[in-house]
């Protein structure tokens, strides 16, 4: 398929944006592809994460920001590390798909943006986590509700998982704290 | 009291179409000390320069300013003008009303405004310039060539072939540098030592070239025409006069030492030469290791020599020599790659470098030309080089790209294959860098014809799983992550800065830059030489740079140190610092700051006290005129001639000079 | 309004004498001044409120002569020179700027406006940069108005 | 006595039990008093800085705030990835003045900027030493073959957490090797396990943990040491499920560091809950140690 290349003041514009979320400059770099190489998950990926921060420089945001990548993307920094250009990649990545929620640009089939959002929810409710909703709400979600049932019996057993959902007091407070970011940031 | 004359240039229309001239002339009649203005279409044109000439006789003029183009342009033209007048040169001074007015502004009031102050300046100036004169050094008609890699050894060569006398001081026991290393270079794969012997041989003949091999320099002064360098001759326990290189010794020797010239990957004894094309072919005693001189025992060497050359009670010897020019051939080192955690941090033994494998791949090194594991002597079929490994790296390595691994790359993996057919070649690159003659196709026949697999990225991790090297790399171009199991992987590291080059560049007061490479005095116009004037730059030293640019440019700062060694005596320029002993507190606050090492203090017997004290004294030789020590200097005892105090005060009053009149 | 230029030269016009402020530039000759030269060769256009004082060096140009300058009753000062690690002499730009760095400060103290005094590295290949560096330089002192601090200061005492 | 703020994380108190029973249990061996931080809030681990940079710094510096009230100096986060949103949170506000400023506007409080943010491994290295431990140690090891195993979030990035190396890290390994165990060289020391994809890219986690089960294994181990519940909980929860796609035993114990610190100390299995792990390791502890 044939794509144009989005005007300068476009890509500019782009740039601006992810350095504002995350600090990094995608113009440094200088597609060596030492990040793909050493990305643990490329294997699950439909672009390398090097080709991410390549159609961030083209401006081709949409083909950034629907890809697969950047939600299988395990923000594991080993890429960050060993970049020759100091870039931040995880970084990046992380300002993708702030970008890719903010536009509502989430792939229905990609799990862990669900995942991000039934987390939350739980904190936002509990102030601390509560793993067995978050797996059972995440199993419904998903569609897959059946999803390591197997495996709960003997996390019950072992004391690895509570049915009570442990709570903290400034539950209210992760409420307010909450929507406040959320209005800080709509502005 | 000065008798000033302005001639005013109109340079065609350059500045005429901006400026009027005839006004500034009029105005300019009014400055202080002016006798004489007038307006010129062209003066730096013959009828230009005969009116100069012809005025300052009519009007009995002693100065003269133009008000011109930029001094870059014609200083050196107007001042022999006023020199043929009769007046000492620097009795001249030019406004620049071109560049720096006519083309650069449009209102032609505002500009001719500008253009009178301008011209104000330069009258406040000449009126206190000092005559000065030029003054002329002796040369002293011999070349001091540091380090003796192919740089250093065709500069010798060149330099003697114009008949002058050089020296040669090599820090390793033998001149020959990396390229003694190799086996073959590219892109033309002639045997390294096929064209590099002959050229030590012959520099061991030469009547006109000595050389100093284990040795190095410990301290330059002077300057150029008369640097006074002092040269430490280090003990080799072998007297050069009597050992004629039978080898008796280093085959009795029992101690046996990982070869560096070797990259440790063979032995060497505690007396050694450190490759068997070794010039001068005379051994040296490892004084760290061998036995004689730590324990006093064995001894053996001396028993056996046939000629009774081994001295152990031979001491370091300092030894000072005078030169007109300085060659520095001090070439590169390695970039440590065990910095990188990603590739073992050096722990594994069949990661290696590029020089590791050009000693391999020598058929007179450590493994006979086979290209083995060194970890357990096999013999390597799968190798996976790495470019660009410290180079291109701002995050952990250097900057730059180091010019040559592509090629060099190449060349082994090329080797590789004709080492033996069945072996596999992976190169992992970013890019392709072979610019120079015949150098893609060299490149693209080590894809096409031998059949080296290049994969374009850079690799990420290197780590061992039985015994084998994973190496874990990706290709761009397919979009895929790539693993290769291999039996040794060859890193193609920068090229970098020796690490003593700070060193060396402070002892002969040439800059270098931030990656501690010596800095050309202009990096397209003076290539091969540095701001101190004498001090000349080739080879690695000064960048990354392969055999072919190592030797022009080696031949073109010979040519360089040979022209100024072809003057019986050099100019210097007279714009220089001067110090006045009366006020001068001896505090040597200048010394600090004067980036040439011109300032000395010298005990006087003051004029009034009659008591001894100390003042600063200012070599004008070395004195580049930048006048760091004059703002240095709070007693005001030092004044810059050209640019004096006296100068620049009356210039700041003449702009303002005015002022009180709208008052 | 004051005017720096004298009367003289103030008849030769006919436009209305508006206010006009004047800086003096010391320019080292290897780099700044070359840059400004380039400008020229390459007919950059810039106010021509800056008049040019060559030195060898920026090393060379001693904090008395700016304050001088400015006690002269000229309206602002800008130093340039060579790039920071390219100077001609290798170093003596670090001497320039450890040397303006107090001086500032003595600046400061003594309540001259900041906007009068000015430093810029410009190199031999930045004609451009020499340009903006310029109007840059005029737009700033030009805020600050004709410089009057010393002549207040003399009528004050007498 | 040293005195440290404590922050379990929502982890330590679900599916980390044992490494919370242990670390307290060693803290009070080693005279380290333990002060849990009252009302602290989940630092939204990576949920949040997917989501929105403003939460991820804001959630942690609460508990940075919540910490420094309590008047202590220092607070512990045994969670590496909490540990590593913390140091995260505490360097950003204190090098980006806006973000400094909406995240107090988001507070209503004046950022906390002094309190360092410490793990464990770092406490009994760099505040214990490893010589007193080894003083205090009832029991050796007996060459017991232990691979290390970091993760990514406890080293990296390295300019923020400053602590060990981010491609080869030893802390554990010299604790290990101190103790008397034998430190296994091995390259998988921080690839990734997957992570926080344990529950929603459960396939990954298989994957990636499975290679590194896999490296440990060829390198010679008898279990692996971990410091972070995430780590724990993919080797050692999915083991089985990785046996069963790789079709190949392992059975490796998961320990976490504080638990093999414990037992030489002379704690017990059953004190330091070691029946909640998943592989059993009793049978090589019993073994090797000769422990109960
Ligand atoms: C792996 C590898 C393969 C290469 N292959 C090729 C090839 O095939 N073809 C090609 O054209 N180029 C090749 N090159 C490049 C080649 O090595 C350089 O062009 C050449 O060696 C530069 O010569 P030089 O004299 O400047 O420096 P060097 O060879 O480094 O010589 C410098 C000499 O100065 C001495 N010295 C240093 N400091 C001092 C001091 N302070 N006092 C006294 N002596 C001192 C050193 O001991 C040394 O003998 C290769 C480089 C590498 C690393
Ligand atoms: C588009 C372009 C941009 C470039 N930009 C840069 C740059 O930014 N920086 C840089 O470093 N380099 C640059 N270069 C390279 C630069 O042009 C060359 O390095 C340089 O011109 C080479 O100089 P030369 O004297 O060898 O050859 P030339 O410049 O070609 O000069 C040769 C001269 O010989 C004369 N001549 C030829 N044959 C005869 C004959 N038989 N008899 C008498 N006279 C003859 C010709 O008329 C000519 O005057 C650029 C080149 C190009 C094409
Ligand atoms: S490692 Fe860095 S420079 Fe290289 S491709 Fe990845 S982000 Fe770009
Ligand atoms: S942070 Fe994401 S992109 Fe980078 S290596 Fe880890 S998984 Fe791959
Ligand atoms: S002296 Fe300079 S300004 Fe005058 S004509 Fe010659 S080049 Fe032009
Ligand atoms: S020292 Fe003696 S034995 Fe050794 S090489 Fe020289 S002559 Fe031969
Ligand atoms: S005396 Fe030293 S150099 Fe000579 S043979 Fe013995 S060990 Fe070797
Ligand atoms: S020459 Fe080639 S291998 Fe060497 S640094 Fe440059 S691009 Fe990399
Ligand atoms: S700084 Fe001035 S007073 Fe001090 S020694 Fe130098 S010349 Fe003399
Ligand atoms: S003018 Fe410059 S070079 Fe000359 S003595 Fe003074 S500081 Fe040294």
């Amino acid at each position: 398929m044939k794509c144009s290349i989005a005007s300068d003041k476009f890509r500019r514009k782009f740039a601006e944006q992810i350095e504002e979320i995350c600090g990094e400059r995608i113009s440094l770099c200088y597609q060596c592809g030492k990040c793909s190489a050493g990305c643990p998950v490329t294997y699950a990926m439909d672009y390398l994460p090097s080709q991410i921060t390549r159609f961030a420089q083209l401006g081709l945001t949409d083909k950034a920001m629907k890809s697969s990548t950047i939600w299988i993307c395990a923000s594991c920094q080993t890429c960050s590390v060993r970049c020759p250009r100091g870039i931040d990649l995880a970084k990046i990545m992380d300002a993708l798909r702030i970008l890719a929620k903010r536009k509502g640009i989430v792939p229905k089939e990609q799990i862990a943006p669900l995942f991000d959002g039934i987390f939350l929810g739980s904190i936002e409710k509990y102030g601390r986590l509560n793993e067995l909703s978050l797996i059972t709400k995440l199993n419904m979600a998903s569609g897959r509700p059946f999803k390591d049932v197997s495996l709960l019996p003997i996390m019950l057993k072992k004391g690895k998982i509570k049915l009570k959902p442990q709570k903290s007091n400034p539950g209210k407070e992760v409420r307010y704290l909450m929507r406040k970011v959320e209005k800080l940031e709509s502005k | 009291m000065a008798r000033i004359g302005v001639f005013v240039c109109h340079c065609g229309t350059n500045i005429s179409a901006t400026v009027d001239v005839k006004k500034v002339a009029e105005i300019a009649k009014g400055f202080p000390g002016v006798k004489f203005t007038t307006d010129y279409r062209y003066m730096c044109s013959e009828p230009g320069q005969d009116l100069i000439q012809k005025m300052v006789k009519e009007h009995n003029l002693t100065r003269i300013v133009v008000a011109a183009c930029s001094p870059s342009l014609h200083e050196k033209t107007f001042r022999t003008c006023t020199q043929n007048a009769g007046l000492n040169p620097y009795f001249f001074e030019m406004a620049n009303i071109r560049e720096q007015c006519s083309w650069v502004h449009d209102d032609r009031e505002e500009a001719t405004l500008k253009a009178i102050d301008i011209v104000k300046l330069a009258a406040a100036k000449v009126g206190k310039n000092n005559p000065l004169q030029t003054t002329f050094i002796p040369v002293e008609k011999r070349v001091l060539i540091i380090g003796g890699g192919i740089s250093g050894i065709q500069a010798a060569i060149d330099v003697a072939f114009n008949g002058f006398e050089t020296v040669i001081v090599e820090r390793e026991p033998s001149i020959g540098g990396r390229m003694a290393m190799f086996d073959k270079t590219f892109p033309t794969l002639d045997c390294a030592a096929c064209i590099l012997t002959p050229k030590m041989v012959e520099v061991n003949q030469s009547d006109l070239i000595k050389l100093y091999t284990y040795s190095e320099v410990e301290e330059v002064s002077g300057y150029v025409g008369n640097f006074k360098v002092k040269i430490r001759r280090k003990a080799r326990l072998v007297d050069e006069n009597k050992c004629n290189g039978c080898g008796t010794c280093w085959q009795r020797c029992p101690v046996r030492l990982p070869s560096e010239f070797d990259m440790n990957l063979g032995k060497r004894k505690a007396i050694y030469v450190p490759f068997p094309q070794a010039v001068p072919n005379v051994p040296v005693i490892d004084q760290e290791h061998c036995l004689y001189i730590n324990k006093k025992k064995c001894g053996i060497c001396k028993k056996v020599c046939p000629f009774e050359a081994i001295d152990y009670e031979q001491k370091d010897e300092v030894i000072e020599e005078k030169f007109g020019a300085i060659i520095v051939a001090t070439g590169f080192t390695m970039f440590d790659h065990s910095i990188y955690g990603e590739y073992g941090y050096g722990k594994y033994k069949n990661v290696t470098t590029g020089l590791h494998f050009e000693r391999m791949l020598n058929s007179s090194g450590p493994t006979g030309g086979k290209i083995v594991r060194p970890s357990d002597g096999k013999e390597a079929k799968k190798v996976v080089f790495i470019q660009c490994v410290g180079s291109r790296d701002e995050a952990r390595g250097m900057p730059y790209c180091s010019r040559l691994c592509c090629m060099y790359t190449a060349k082994q993996a090329l080797l590789l294959k004709e080492h033996n057919p069945e072996a596999e070649a992976y190169v992992f690159y970013i890019d392709i860098r072979a610019a120079g003659k015949n150098y893609e196709e060299f490149v693209e026949r080590v894809q096409d014809e031998y059949g080296a697999t290049y994969l374009r990225g850079r690799v990420s991790k290197i780590f061992q799983r039985n015994g084998r090297l994973m190496v874990r790399g990706c290709d761009t171009l397919s979009g895929t992550q790539i693993e290769i199991d291999a039996d040794l992987v060859v890193l193609a590291t920068a090229l970098i800065a020796r690490p003593d080059a700070i060193k060396l560049a402070q002892m002969l007061h040439i800059p270098y830059d931030q990656n501690r490479l010596f800095t050309e005095a202009h990096p397209k116009l003076a290539p091969v030489e540095t701001v101190t004037t004498g001090v000349f730059l080739t080879g690695a030293c000064q960048s990354p740079k392969d055999i072919p640019d190592t030797v022009a440019t080696a031949s073109a700062a010979s040519v360089k140190a040979c022209g100024l060694l072809s003057h019986e005596k050099l100019p210097i320029d007279p714009q220089i610092a001067r110090v006045d002993v009366e006020i001068c507190s001896g505090c040597l606050a200048c010394q600090e700051v004067c980036p040439f090492g011109a300032i000395e203090k010298e005990e006087i017997v003051d004029r009034v006290t009659q008591q001894k004290r100390w003042v600063a004294k200012i070599a004008p030789s070395l004195c580049n005129g930048c006048g760091a020590c004059n703002t240095a200097c709070r007693p005001g005892a030092i004044d810059l001639d050209g640019f004096t105090e006296e100068q620049i005060f009356g210039q700041i009053e003449s702009l303002t000079a005015d002022k009180g009149d709208e008052r | 309004m004051k005017d720096n230029r004298s009367i003289k030269e103030r008849d030769l016009g006919s436009k209305p004498a508006r206010e006009k402020v004047k800086i003096a530039a010391f320019l080292c000759k290897w780099c700044s001044y070359a840059g400004a030269d380039l400008a020229g060769g390459s007919r950059k256009k810039y106010p021509p409120n800056v008049i040019v004082i060559r030195t060898p060096c920026s090393a060379r140009t001693n904090p008395l002569f700016v304050w001088k300058s400015l006690e002269k009753g000229l309206d602002g000062v800008l130093v340039s020179g060579c790039h920071p690690g390219e100077c001609h002499y290798s170093e003596g730009n670090y001497h320039t700027r450890r040397n303006f760095a107090v001086f500032r400060k003595l600046l400061e103290y003594i309540g001259i406006e900041p906007e009068r005094f000015h430093m810029s590295w410009v190199s031999a290949a930045e004609g451009d940069k020499w340009a903006e560096v310029v109007k840059d330089v005029v737009k700033v002192v030009e805020s600050a108005g004709p410089n009057t601090y010393f002549s207040k200061k003399k009528e004050d005492n007498g | 006595m040293m005195k440290v703020a404590y922050y379990p994380g929502c982890s330590l108190h679900s599916t980390a039990r044992e490494y919370d029973i242990s670390f307290q249990l060693v803290c009070r061996k080693l005279g380290i008093e333990l002060q849990e931080i009252p009302h602290w809030v989940c630092c939204g681990s990576s949920p949040a800085h997917v989501t929105s940079h403003l939460l991820s710094i804001a959630l942690p510096c609460k508990n940075l705030i919540l910490a420094e009230e309590m008047g202590l100096d220092t607070v512990v986060a045994p969670c590496a990835a909490c540990f590593n949103r913390l140091k995260i949170a505490k360097q950003e506000v204190a090098e980006d003045s806006k973000l400094k400023k909406e995240v107090e506007e988001v507070l209503g409080k004046p950022s906390a900027g002094k309190i360092e943010v410490k793990h464990p491994l770092q406490v009994i290295i760099e505040d214990v030493g490893l010589k007193k431990v080894e003083e205090m140690a009832r029991r050796k090891l007996q060459g017991l073959r232990v691979a290390s195993y970091y993760g990514c979030l406890l080293v990296r990035p390295p300019s923020v957490i400053n602590f060990d190396d981010p491609e080869d890290p030893q802390s554990m390994d010299n604790l290990v090797s101190a103790l008397g165990g034998e430190a296994l060289p091995w390259a998988f020391k921080t690839e990734c396990c997957g992570a926080s994809f344990s529950l929603s890219e459960t396939d990954i986690v298989f994957e990636l943990s499975g290679e590194i089960l896999n490296e440990a294994l060829e390198a010679g181990a008898e279990c692996i040491l971990v410091a972070c519940p995430l780590c724990q909980s993919n080797l050692d929860l999915r083991q089985k499920g990785i046996e069963k796609r790789r079709g190949k035993k392992f059975n490796l114990p998961i320990l976490y560091f504080t638990e093999l610190l414990g037992l030489a100390l002379g704690m017990s299995m059953r004190q330091l809950g070691l029946s909640r792990h998943i592989v059993n390791p009793s049978k090589l502890l019993e073994r090797k140690l000769a422990v109960t």
